[in-house]
């Protein structure tokens, strides 16, 4: 019954020839404003085959994977499909070449239901064109069940929490008759069960004869499931091997090319002991009862899964959001909650985890987005005094080498890493106590990576508070004093630089609860 | 097999996903206005000056469908009050040279056709902002009916019994033909919407153009085909209301471009795009048109009628916009 | 270090970068028409015309000036046609009753800006889209004035320092021009030159970067779109004494005209961007288009078409441009 | 003193008149007016309530708010409450036709008012171009006696509509039996409206520094031509303006403070509004009515205004037996069917 879903079909979706790689990546050159993002990379995918793409964040990964998906054309290189020529200029000539990308950042409707996103390519019709929305729901239910799925195929997609956003996302590219599946980062968001479940999904796929790539920055996960794993690095291909020539310390040598230790460099001191950030039983819709402080010169890190309320912990304390219990004080005292005019002149402010939402105005020019928040230091009567302004900002570029032509650049124009630079002087010439950084090396490359970490280092060491939310384990063992551990908007640990290990801190994150509601039946 | 949605958060019941839709509060203010007016005013409830506000409401409720469509995909056309006038030019002249109702509507419509063509080429495919575009072809159409015809009305000379028919025939003696063609049309449109993949697509456009591009929609033939569906839609309500004014007159259809926003905007249709239904839209429009029809059965000046009008519009934006709010909990 | 700074301050003022702008098309197209306008009909440049055509443009550019702030700022104002009139009717009545100009004044402004303060509370209080929201005003305004007056205020007391302001000169100069260039001024200083200014242009850019960064957003969408009520304060005035009658049937169309300026003089209506420069030439090509139209004795009619085409071409070129620059 | 008196007498006159001539009164007429924020409108209705009161009749007014759309649609609720006349100023008046038809289904007799339309049975409307006539032929006399014989003229027009189209041919028609060489120097439109009017005016007298005579298809347009005259800074000297309508108080303030406004065709809204019930209430009797019932309408030279209006400051009164008195014309000179030749 209900055969006719690719996945459990006898026979693979189409004649497959074993012998003829599915994909071939000749040469492939993209270049942006400013940034060389690919550069004569290679990458042949074998049918039935799992190949793991790896890199750093700005290595090339998404930029080659948006390539596949047409989303992007390529300046420079060939593709071979099945052993065909192909040009692939727009998403609906990718999907045509039998491509299926599950993205990392979710491509849901929110709006439609949970099946009508499965079936979102094409929805299923009968033989006067009317939609079968009975098939869809049907159909989708009985992948679900299949796949052991608890999701409602009726539920509006934007009313699920980002994991289950995310599951939908891949049983996605189960519905359709792709002969070579992309999935970008696909655990970011998924409990350890979840994973395997995953992993189970992709194993079936690989039987029928379906050649995956699978792109993460995770070692255990490819060491899992991959047969071959090709790294980038800065745009560059670096190696190609199968994956039982490659060790941990391998791998990490091609990605990051040099050792883990240089990535954190820390020169600060030992932490003061007066508190800067003092946050009592802080309630908001996503978050119950959140308690900590943040000394003067300490990094707190905080953990979590998505959804775990990192984003929205951050928002909260810094006034953005409102709130529904707590109290939040800033150096000793009060802050208002909700207003962020309050929190700004108590000295707290957010390094957003969006900078193009939250943080940039990508029109205006560089030294406008630097000075935001500290116009009024250079204004006298209300006029702005451009030349002291310009100056202030000029020093900045210089402190942090943010490389722009000029200060007039349009922000927009500049890499990401720059543009976080330019975000963090922002800050940093308003002059703050506690600082909250929100994922701050979301789509950097690895050389400004270390850089942003120096940075972070370099603002605990003179003497403010630093707290930074994060979904990257390196980044929160290689910077944080103490670790706090959130899970469904609770803490569910707390620990010292010392305590924390990888294994206790992501058992804190899926939590007791975390199991219960995301009960599979695999 | 049983699924845990119940158990899940944030997936709402049945009941509170009802309550939730715009439809339903436009739906219980349309209701409240029936029982206010049918009290307080005369005749309001008879079933000739019903029928009548449904004959009324076909103009709004036709071009309505468009501007509906056109918002979903996340885009919008204020050209259609000024095309009313516009199509009604070749329609009458056509007519009045040919004496066929068949091709004086052919003409109109290829009228219609080329102007939403000309507004979804600029939009999807030039790619300029679709408020400035039809802002352009708003003056553009309405000046060109002041010279073409002088500004003078053109009156049809023909008489065609199907034309005046269009005008004054009702089905069955009950219900008005323009209704009956609104609610066909409402219904044909609202099938597109739910049932066929074109509508699925105009709302995966309006609700994220980018995840649509992705599922590998062509998003600029789907924008484009969207304002051609409107400038065909108001080709019709501008060729019923040259029926029921008998002519075509270079002044019709001023500011109607307004009433429609409004009423679209007011049934839950967000002007930011993958949001609402045609029968919000529908109820937004009767609500104005029951409010003005029971203004004047109460005898209120016209000064009134706007200031009421106007209050009605901002209170029930506002609500849609504290709703919204509350769902997204910021 | 200065070389940064040098190489930018030189960019921004070479002409390369100004006939590279939206602003070099408009001004090169006001030159054209100017010209070719002349040729056709020498009155055009006669000292009347002229005189004529900049005393239209002020009425225009004083709205058009609070309206970029308010564009830049990501919001617009759909009323000001409506309550153009509805100031004019106020500002004549209270003349009426008290003869005093001052407060004659006083009541223009104050009902101007209160309409402006009310659409800033629909629009950041309710959360209203604008441009739906000040729909709701005009014709909450457009129902007021009715039941204000049914009729046109005369004016009973033809104080003369009142005619002045609409129809009076200083020198060889209209008053109402002196006005717009004081206001226009005013606004373009508080623009490029002010924090308020600087605040507007963030607000539009990015609002949520300018929360986070402790800027109060609402407030200074408030202000825009007081500064712009005051702006039809004081076009209203300058119509009432102009018309030398509080007419409730004036300003039809008129919040078309100003958006159309502003959005022709390059001011993106997504917010962020945008000059009173440009709002400037907007202004002045729509106005001489209109009055060539005249003054060449073509039909009528053009005048609604031709600015109808004005604004799409002009769109076109700024995206066709800002799509070079972005390569 | 003695006006009040005559206002009293002429009243019962009329009433006494009225009263005798018809027997059944029609218990309710409905009006749909074009655009009854104007102060025309304003008028007419005030002469209709005030008619309609005296001889017990409930007269309800709707404005079509110049929407041709909502004129159908109001005078269609007219036709489903069951009015039993219907008097219609069409916004247009090709639109109206399928009206005219469709109250002839429900057997509701219709009074025009204003323009004439296809298949009506009786309009009560002054002759515009006689309007425009008389005032012409006046200006003439003015100009050979103040302006030296030269007559250069601006129409600040209305070609939107056909009667304010006739009132300016009309003007320059009466204006040419005086002056041969009169001129029509600049022929524009001026929306009807007054700021539109001025900023038209404003462009043709920079064009043409000669013009010496505005005329105005009704008063804020002869306004807003005048207001642009002053604008540019001109004296009024050797200037002549011609109003139409004497819609309202505009007019009033103009003859006593605008040294150059020394015309006005005066058309007497009041009085077409008192007609026309008078009309209805005949075609409810079954009556035989003239197709066309003219309202008189006359040029008012300078103060003479105070013939016809008492004006406090705040209010204008109409004086019945002088309007009464005025003797309108059986017939037309031109109508709108001569524009379309």
């Amino acid at each position: 019954m209900h055969d006719d879903l690719a996945l459990f079909a006898e026979e693979p979706p189409m004649a497959i020839d074993i012998a003829v790689p599915a994909l071939e990546m000749r040469g492939i050159g993209k270049r942006f404003p400013g940034v060389l993002a690919l550069e004569a990379v290679d990458l042949t995918l074998a049918p039935g085959k799992v190949h793991a793409l790896m890199g750093e964040n700005g290595a090339g990964k998404s930029t080659l994977i948006k390539i596949l998906a047409g989303v992007y054309q390529s300046d420079a290189g060939t593709m071979r499909i099945h052993g065909r020529d192909v040009a692939i200029k727009s998403p609906r000539d990718s999907l045509r070449q039998g491509i299926k990308v599950v993205f990392q950042e979710i491509a849901l409707i929110d709006e439609f239901s949970v099946a009508e996103n499965i079936f979102l390519e094409g929805h299923p019709t009968d033989r006067f064109g009317t939609i079968d929305w009975r098939k869809i729901r049907t159909d989708c239910a009985d992948l679900f069940e299949r796949i052991g799925f608890a999701i409602d195929p009726a539920a509006r997609t934007g009313s699920l929490p980002v994991s289950q956003q995310q599951m939908v996302e891949i049983a996605r590219a189960l519905a359709h008759q792709a002969s070579i599946v992309v999935m970008d980062e696909p655990t970011s968001s998924l409990t350890p069960k979840e994973v395997k479940l995953l992993f189970t999904i992709i194993r079936r796929l690989t039987a029928l004869g379906i050649a995956v790539l699978y792109v993460s920055h995770k070692l255990d996960e490819v060491f899992e499931i991959a047969d071959t794993v090709t790294v980038l690095r800065d745009g560059r291909h670096i190696s190609t091997r199968p994956i039982g020539e490659h060790t941990d310390d391998s791998l990490i040598q091609d990605m990051i090319g040099r050792r883990i230790v240089d990535l954190f460099p820390r020169q600060r001191g030992p932490a003061a002991s007066r508190v800067a950030l003092s946050v009592e039983g802080l309630s908001t819709r996503k978050l119950h009862d959140v308690s900590f402080e943040a000394r003067a010169g300490e990094v707190v890190g905080f953990f979590g899964l998505m959804g775990a309320g990192r984003t929205e912990l951050a928002k909260a304390i810094v006034g953005y959001d409102p709130i529904r219990a707590g109290t939040i004080m800033v150096d000793g005292q009060w802050m208002t909650p909700h207003n962020t005019a309050v929190g700004v002149g108590l000295g707290i402010g957010l390094l957003s985890e969006d900078r193009k939402v939250e943080g940039l105005m990508g029109e205006l020019p560089v030294y406008q987005n630097a000075s935001l928040a500290s116009l009024g230091r250079f204004a006298a009567h209300g006029f702005v005094d451009a030349g002291k302004e310009r100056q202030a900002v000029q020093t900045y570029v210089e402190r942090f080498r943010i490389k722009t032509p000029s200060l007039f650049q349009k922000v927009k124009n500049l890499s990401g890493g720059n543009q976080q630079k330019v975000l963090l002087s922002r800050w940093l010439m308003l002059g703050l106590k506690v600082i909250v950084v929100d994922e701050p090396t979301r789509g950097i490359d690895v050389g400004a990576k270390s850089e942003i970490f120096g940075l972070i280092d370099e603002l605990a060491g003179a003497g403010l508070a630093v707290v930074m939310m994060t979904s990257e384990m390196p980044e929160l063992l290689g910077l944080s004093d103490r670790v706090v551990v959130l899970c469904e908007g609770r803490v569910t640990a707390s620990m010292s630089r010392e305590e924390a290990t990888q294994e206790k801190i992501l058992n804190a994150a899926i939590g007791s609860q975390g199991r219960a509601s995301h009960e599979f039946r695999v | 097999m049983s699924f845990a949605s119940d158990r899940l958060e944030g997936a709402p019941s049945v009941w509170r996903r009802l309550i939730a839709r715009q439809e339903v509060a436009v739906l219980v203010c349309l209701l409240a206005l029936l029982v206010f007016f049918s009290v307080s005013a005369e005749n309001f409830l008879s079933t000739r000056n019903i029928t009548n506000v449904l004959g009324q409401a076909s103009l709004a409720l036709i071009a309505g469908i468009g501007c509906a469509v056109v918002f979903i995909s996340g885009e919008v056309d204020i050209s259609i009050g000024s095309l009313l006038a516009t199509v009604a030019v070749p329609l009458i002249v056509v007519m009045n040279d040919t004496n066929s109702l068949f091709l004086g509507i052919s003409a109109a419509l290829v009228v219609g056709l080329a102007v939403g063509m000309i507004n979804g080429f600029l939009c999807a495919y030039v790619g300029l902002n679709s408020l400035i575009v039809t802002l352009g072809m708003m003056f553009v159409l309405r000046g060109g009916v002041y010279l073409y015809t002088g500004q003078r009305a053109i009156a049809d000379e023909a008489g065609l019994d199907s034309f005046i028919a269009l005008s004054d025939g009702r089905l069955f003696d009950v219900l008005p033909y323009s209704a009956v063609i609104a609610i066909v049309l409402l219904a044909a449109f609202a099938y597109v919407l739910r049932y066929r993949p074109f509508g699925r697509q105009v709302y995966a456009v309006g609700g994220n153009s980018e995840v649509a591009r992705l599922a590998g929609y062509d998003v600029r033939r789907i924008k484009f085909a969207c304002f051609v569906i409107s400038s065909l839609l108001a080709t019709c309500s501008g060729i019923i209301l040259a029926a029921r004014v008998g002519s075509a007159q270079h002044i019709a259809g001023l500011n109607f471009e307004f009433q429609v926003v409004a009423a679209t905007v007011l049934g839950g249709v967000s002007l930011s795009g993958g949001i609402g239904s045609l029968g919000g839209m529908a109820l937004g429009v009767l609500i104005l048109q029951f409010l003005s029809n029971g203004l004047r059965s109460l005898d209120l000046p016209t000064e009134w009628q706007l200031v009421i009008t106007g209050l009605i519009i901002i209170a029930a934006v506002s609500l849609d916009e504290v709703k919204r709010r509350r769902a997204h909990g910021d | 270090m200065t070389e940064i700074l040098r190489t930018g301050a030189s960019g921004r003022t070479s002409l390369a970068s100004l006939t590279g702008s939206g602003q070099g098309v408009l001004g090169i197209l006001l030159v054209v028409l100017c010209l070719g306008i002349s040729a056709a009909a020498p009155q055009f440049y006669s000292e009347a015309n002229i005189i004529a055509i900049l005393r239209q443009c002020a009425l225009v550019l004083i709205v058009a000036s609070g309206m970029t702030m308010l564009v830049i700022a990501a919001e617009v104002d759909l009323s000001v046609g409506a309550s153009l009139a509805f100031v004019g009717c106020i500002s004549m009545a209270v003349l009426n009753a008290t003869g005093s100009l001052t407060l004659g004044v006083l009541a223009a402004l104050a009902f101007a800006s209160g309409v402006g303060l009310v659409n800033a509370i629909v629009v950041t209080l309710f959360r209203v889209n604008s441009l739906i929201g000040t729909i709701g005003t005009m014709m909450l305004l457009q129902g007021g004035v009715y039941l204000f007056t049914r009729e046109a205020v005369q004016n009973h007391h033809q104080l003369a320092s009142f005619t002045a302001l609409g129809a009076g000169y200083a020198g060889p100069v209209p008053i109402p021009l002196i006005l717009a260039v004081a206001i226009f001024a005013v606004c373009a200083v508080t623009l490029r030159f002010t924090t308020i200014g600087r605040y507007l242009y963030a607000v539009g850019a990015n609002e949520r970067a300018v929360r986070l960064s402790g800027i109060r957003s609402a407030r200074l969408k408030l202000v825009a779109f007081v500064v712009t009520g005051l702006c039809v304060g004081v076009a209203g005035l300058i119509l009432a004494s102009l018309m030398n009658a509080g007419q409730p049937t004036a300003g039809r169309g008129f919040e078309l005209t100003v958006i159309a300026a502003v959005i022709l003089g390059g001011t993106s209506l997504s917010g962020g961007s945008g000059s009173l420069i440009g709002t400037l030439l907007g202004v002045l090509v729509l106005k001489v288009i209109d009055n060539g139209i005249i003054i060449l004795g073509w039909n009528q009619d053009l005048q609604m078409v031709v600015p109808g085409v004005v604004i799409i071409l002009a769109t076109y070129f700024d995206l066709l441009r800002s799509r070079h620059h972005a390569r | 003193m003695t006006s009040i008196t005559k206002l009293l007498m002429a009243s019962v006159a009329v009433l006494i008149a009225t009263s005798a001539q018809a027997a059944n009164m029609p218990k309710k007429i409905g009006y749909v007016t074009n655009y009854a924020t104007h102060e025309w409108y304003q008028n007419v209705i005030k002469g209709m309530k005030a008619h309609a009161k005296e001889l017990g009749i409930d007269i309800e007014v709707q404005d079509a708010n110049l929407d041709i759309a909502k004129q159908v649609s109001a005078a269609e609720d007219f036709i489903a409450k069951g009015v039993d006349v219907l008097i219609l100023t069409p916004v247009n008046e090709e639109g109206v036709v399928p009206l005219l038809r469709r109250a002839k289904a429900a057997k509701i007799p219709v009074v025009l008012e204003g323009n004439p339309v296809k298949g009506m049975t009786t309009l009560v409307a002054i002759c515009d171009y006689d309007t425009g006539y008389n005032a012409g032929v006046e200006a003439g006399k003015y100009a050979k006696d103040k302006l030296g014989g030269v007559a250069k003229v601006m129409n600040v027009g209305l070609p939107l509509l056909s009667a304010t189209v006739l009132r300016s041919k009309g003007f320059m028609d009466g204006i040419h039996t005086q002056i041969a060489s009169a001129t029509l120097v600049h022929d524009l439109d001026g929306g009807g409206n007054p700021d539109r009017a001025l900023e038209v005016s404003a462009a043709a007298l920079a064009k043409n520094a000669d013009i010496n005579i505005i005329y105005g298809i009704n008063d804020s347009s002869a306004l807003g031509g005048l207001q642009a005259w002053k604008a540019a800074g001109k004296s009024q000297d050797g200037l002549l303006t011609v109003g139409t309508g004497g819609e309202g108080l505009a007019f009033i303030n103009a003859i006593e403070k605008e040294p150059s406004y020394r015309i006005e065709a005066a058309m007497f809204p009041e009085k077409e509004g008192f007609t026309a019930i008078d009309a209805a209430v005949k075609l409810f009797n079954g009556e035989a009515v003239p197709e066309h019932i003219v309202s008189p309408t006359a040029p008012i030279l300078g103060d003479s205004w105070k013939a016809y209006y008492d004006y406090d400051g705040t209010t204008r009164t109409i004086k019945w037996a002088a309007v009464n008195a005025l003797k309108p014309p059986a017939k037309c000179m031109q109508t709108s069917a001569d524009l379309k030749k």
